[in-house]
């Protein structure tokens, strides 16, 4: 057992804080500091920076652009970019569909995509969820039927994230309807200007629009765009799932929140002191804390059992559950901690036009928004009632 | 010990819940909070018209002299369609200062205005550095001849925006946190030098910071006796908070109806997601949390016309930190319950969920009462 | 709408008070103060001062020794004597069996047993839970076989609380076993002095003896001790648990933990000054009396709405539930004031033949022993979990 | 980073595992709990015999020059088995305090016979009003002659009952809360003056009340130098709590253990009450809640080795709150899962809530440890 860093890895973390502070450009990082949405040219340049400099794809094996760190190496990357609140790159590319084609995927597909999503060419949405299928994914309905070299989908997705950006789609379509609902699921790779394809924004609780609906009209799929087997789908779609749980913790951002709160609550005056002195917000602080350090220690041992060859089962549905939770208390301190600031709260396409800056303290134009949008948190990738029951059958047998 | 209503209040209950069912499906609540005023002059002249603007003044000026219970039984109902016209600025609060620490002229002046539904009031008090300390103004009123010189910032005004006076709190003596030396003033919303600035509210409301820059005001404009503002402040605050959650009450308990609809007819794996016993225990502790905020409300209903201001505040503070804390669970649960759907701007849930959220904060949050009850305990 | 004491129930607040001072005895008042079982000669004892003031049964109709109070009337009485910690008449008798008998006993069952109870001649326990037979009390299996004018009982009892001082139990028994579960149970009352009957104690978490296992084999119990008809004792039965639900928030006792609490947090020293100053303490103590006070509103708004013609549906589950964990956070915190001295515990029998009492500042005698016996709070009486279902079923429609 | 143990620890966990198994059943733990001494001297042997006492300690006198890596396998086994032998009291706080702050000769004289087995120590640290601060000593002890003269009362000593020797916290000069003026001594517990009160604790195990009247010891006694003291009991006692947590994470696994098992086999309503999902998610959180305090655990063992004071009490007091609420919540719920039978004192999961009962206030309960941590963060 062992914490420490070798000299090599202090190294490392040197070089890390050195590229971060000279190439993280101010306007991504404050967005994501704040915890506003991303504007997709922001988030793309950040990301063609950080594949110019080879770390765009960490966890991918050497041979398609990975970059074969050390899990410390791994550690001190995601704590130096959370601590200056370095956006993570979109995870629907380079963590979700990225590791399923270089998985499943055959040599053409690995070819064409992968580069791209190394430099950010293509902006990839995951088409999973539909109307009538929330937490019971394999209940999707959308369509498609062989035609000739073709797929023709029909149906509709939702809660489609930031598809107003995106290039492409990767898709669960229902390819056979007579069998069991799992066994008659395929993955295709759709692009978006493919046409029949209409997508529709959805305001959230935050009144931005970072959720859409996607329609598709006799959409033309090239079978070639499809990954692996026919009606296999469902065991790539769960590979990807089990995937999307690594980092899902999102530790260093938590961390970087803390600290936020600690800025803000200090700022905050608040009866004959500041609002970082009052006893109650000192010990919900130090509550989150501790628990942030639990999680963090516990992905550690998560990742050390790993990386020495043993198997998790569903534990990590733990990091998802424990994470999800300590990034909603965090976004309700931060909002509390505004006061009566916390109350105001406009879109920021409401600011168009406008010669002026949200009301109150700088550091109000963020939190409400972060914490509107995060309630999303538990419900998506599995709701946390879902993780729950996943551990329960997995890990404890009942 | 008697918690039914009486045959008055009742039919007063009836009317409001008529009111709100004929003009506030979720749709027309839309719509309302995307004009620029946030609400409809045409409501507020039916409220006019029901007699509603001047339930809890005195039938000398005209008004009914309901009780707090009669505040709490509109409140409630308002808040089960999120009502969006400054009920609680205008009648509740500005009329409460006004009625509770104006001088005669002051009340003849302005009440028979109100509640004809010709004039809006709103409440300046809070500021930069005050958090929700009512005796933390550093807004300043200096004696300049027979009137004042008031200069300050006042944050978040809710219905500052459309209010036709404001009253306004300011220090004409004393230091930042004294109680004594707070005074009130009636100032016109377009006084020279009273600049603002307009904005909406997560919970689809609108308030102003208003900044006061040499504002003069006659002595007329001063609101009670000079320097003793901050009893009568805390008490029509209390009152205040005593309707605010009673509204609370009405937006849970309907956020806990759409919620459980929704969990009978939502399916995931071919059954009702109302099936799931973890679902259903956590519509139990809503339900629950619901029903102990409505006791504590009805209680504090009835204790707000005590004497003893020890025991009112005690109340008070109690009900406060009971409700933020039903609130913010009754709220971010009904959101967990809807899934995706609770997501949805377009969908009712979610300003359930933001009005539930702004509530908890307003006049002091779940910790400031906690605390308020702890020492008043003591 | 009104919370007012009118110039009569004032006079009668001053009578109880009165009462109480002259009547309660000091050695039953330290026990149940405590939070110590009472013993079976001070709990009579008490009762029978009760019974002699006319106020054993405000609860029963007035022919058969009730008070005919008013709401106003018995919250007066249950909260002057919570906070003088006078026991309240133990349940079995006066609140279980007792209502059952003057609403569905028989002439003769009323005149025999009805004034034994309110003079505390009969101490009664209930005979329900079965070994496999829990949460799922239907399912019970003790049987009950006609033999001439008698039932032949045999099978067992358990979590019996009292059984070792009961003169008399009542029990439900299967008459038929042909049909569904609920349709073949009676409702018997037994002598304990019955042959065939053994007792045997079950030691609790807390080292005392008050839970029991009750044996029966081939138990003659004459027909006339049956409640009611044949095979209808489950209605009898839920309409006792029905009952049981009354009171069961046990606010008045949780008022006085709180004045307990605040006595011994004000006399433990904690850093420069007290417990009771300390902010992390002050804030538990104001959430518990905050909830406590939710719960008392709650209870009074539902008397209010009783006592007006109302029906109520499940709601009481939720005095229950809320009343069950109100208790259990403050005997936590009871022990947790008493630091270090909340440590040592021996059961009241090892003090027997010494000459010592229990180590540690006097108020650390009792805490933890209750503490200990609470955890059963919400398991007994239909578990907390039984109630949210109760409730989601009944009053949610789900 | 590593979280995984070399083959020489996996062999310490095995063997320590094995002699669990072997005598720490529920029932023969039951019977040794009911003894006069309330743990087995055979035991003792058989811990010395396999060089467990040791541990600890340096090569030099004959340890194994253990970590606390080693300490927390140990630990977590013996939590397992809610083991009554006092090694905890013996080796790691008295046999710690020696080692770390004793003279080359005291060192030699205590610590060989710990290892051996043949001499048990107990710390007296805590008094009637110090709760759970450390520096909170009136117990004194004034110079006379070469020697001291000690009087105090010493409270809730875990194992004084049965120590040979007893460590003393005393003051030997400044103000009772001073940080400086604290000094150890090393007394054998039939020393005159000394009267003890034993008694029981809920755990099962056995601590007495100790006075000092006049008690007089040479200057020999003295445990490190006079006055000094404070940092080396802060130390040990932190090394204390981590194997405290290490012993909580043990005893929470191995309740989940018998709750998730018991799930299975107890059926109501015909199904086993493990197909219940409102207890399938609550026995989740128990999980949840002890694999959390697992993580911590490894991580404090590993970080009690820091030369940096304040990172080292920073981790040692996160620690423990988080082990602390853990604790809580698992022992609570495996008796609520278990019903009736929970309850009764004959079955075993009784005895793992009431161990991780008295850990969660041992050397400071959650709410202390969460505001040394928050002080340490300031």
């Amino acid at each position: 057992m062992d914490l420490s860093f070798n000299e090599d890895d202090v190294a490392f973390q040197q070089e890390v804080r050195e590229f971060l502070a000279t190439s993280l450009p101010q306007d991504v990082k404050e967005r994501a500091d704040r915890g506003l949405h991303p504007t997709k040219e922001g988030q793309v340049r950040w990301q063609k920076i950080l594949n110019e400099k080879g770390w765009m794809a960490p966890n991918w094996p050497v041979e398609y652009g990975g970059t074969d760190w050390t899990i410390t190496q791994k550690y001190i990357v995601a704590h130096e970019m959370g601590s200056v609140a370095a956006p993570q790159p979109m995870a629907f590319g380079v963590s979700m569909v990225g590791p399923v084609i270089y998985t499943f995927g055959n040599q053409e597909q690995k070819d064409k995509y992968l580069p791209r999503i190394l430099n950010s060419e293509d902006w990839w949405c995951q088409g999973y969820s539909e109307p009538g299928s929330g937490s019971d994914l394999a209940s999707l309905q959308t369509k498609a039927v062989r035609d000739g070299d073709h797929y023709v989908v029909n149906g509709q997705k939702i809660w489609t994230s930031y598809a107003q950006h995106a290039d492409m789609i990767f898709c669960l379509v229902r390819t056979d309807s007579s069998v069991k609902a799992q066994e008659g699921i395929s993955f295709l790779l759709i692009d978006m200007k493919t046409p029949g394809i209409t997508v529709k924004p959805i305001y959230g609780l935050d009144k931005e629009n970072s959720l859409n609906e996607v329609f598709f009209e006799d959409v033309r799929v090239p079978i070639e765009n499809r990954i692996g087997e026919e009606n296999k789908g469902w065991t790539y779609a769960k590979f990807l799932l089990g995937n999307e749980r690594t980092g899902i913790a999102r530790v260093a951002r938590s961390k970087r929140q803390i600290a936020r709160v600690r800025e803000i609550a200090g700022a905050e005056k608040c009866e004959e002191g500041y609002l970082l002195e009052d006893p109650d917000f000192v010990r919900k602080l130090a509550r989150l804390e501790v628990d942030l350090m639990a999680l963090e220690y516990t992905e550690l041992r998560y990742l050390s059992m790993l990386s020495n060859g043993k198997k998790l089962s569903a534990e990590p549905s733990l990091l998802k559950i424990k994470g999800t939770e300590i990034q909603q208390r965090l976004t309700s301190l931060l909002v509390e901690s505004l006061g009566m600031y916390g109350a105001p709260y406009e879109p920021e396409r409401a600011y168009e036009g406008r010669n002026e800056t949200p009301v109150g303290p700088d550091y109000a134009n963020g939190p409400m928004a972060e914490h509107l949008y995060l309630r999303a948190a538990t419900i998506y990738g599995g709701s946390n009632e879902i993780q729950r029951n996943i551990v329960s059958k997995m890990v404890l047998g009942l | 010990m008697d918690f039914e209503l009486s045959d008055e209040q009742n039919l007063l209950k009836d009317s409001v819940e008529r009111f709100v069912k004929d003009n506030y499906s979720p749709e027309a609540r839309a719509k309302l909070t995307e004009t620029e005023l946030g609400f409809s002059r045409d409501h507020w002249k039916t409220m006019a018209e029901l007699g509603w603007l001047g339930l809890p003044f005195s039938e000398e000026v005209g008004g009914f002299g309901g009780t707090a219970v009669e505040t709490m039984i509109m409140m409630e109902s308002m808040g089960r369609g999120l009502v969006l016209e400054p009920f609680l600025s205008t009648v509740i609060l500005g009329g409460g200062l006004v009625a509770e620490g104006g001088s005669a002229e002051q009340i003849e002046n302005i009440i028979p205005e109100v509640i004809e539904g010709n004039l809006m009031l709103a409440f300046a008090y809070a500021e930069k550095q005050s958090r929700f300390n009512l005796n933390d103004v550093e807004t300043s009123a200096s004696k300049s001849g027979d009137g004042y010189i008031l200069n300050g910032h006042k944050a978040v005004v809710y219905h500052g925006t459309t209010a036709d006076k404001i009253i306004v709190s300011a220090r004409t003596s004393g230091a930042s946190k004294d109680k004594d030396g707070i005074s009130l003033f009636i100032v016109d919303n377009n006084a020279q030098g009273l600049s603002r600035r307009d904005y909406a509210t997560i919970d689809g409301q609108r308030a102003a910071d208003i900044v006061f820059e040499n504002v003069a005001v006659d002595a007329s404009a001063l609101l009670g006796q000079e320097g003793a503002a901050l009893p009568v402040i805390e008490k029509i605050v209390e009152r205040t908070i005593g309707a605010l959650c009673a509204e609370a009450v009405g937006a849970m308990e309907t956020a806990n109806d759409i919620t459980n609809e929704y969990m009978k007819q939502r399916k995931q794996f071919g059954i009702p997601i109302g099936k799931f016993q973890v679902l259903q225990h956590r519509m139990v502790d809503m339900f629950m949390e619901a029903e102990q905020s409505k006791s504590m409300s009805d209680m504090v209903a009835m204790k707000l016309e005590l004497e003893d201001a020890a025991e009112r505040s005690k109340a008070v503070s109690a009900v406060k930190a009971q409700v933020g804390q039903a609130a913010k669970f009754v709220g971010e649960q009904s959101i967990q319950l809807h899934g995706g759907m609770g997501m949805t701007d377009e969908y009712s849930i979610g300003h359930y969920f933001k009005r539930l959220t702004t509530i908890e904060m307003l006049f002091g949050n779940t910790d400031y009462h906690f605390k308020r009850f702890a020492a008043l305990s003591a």
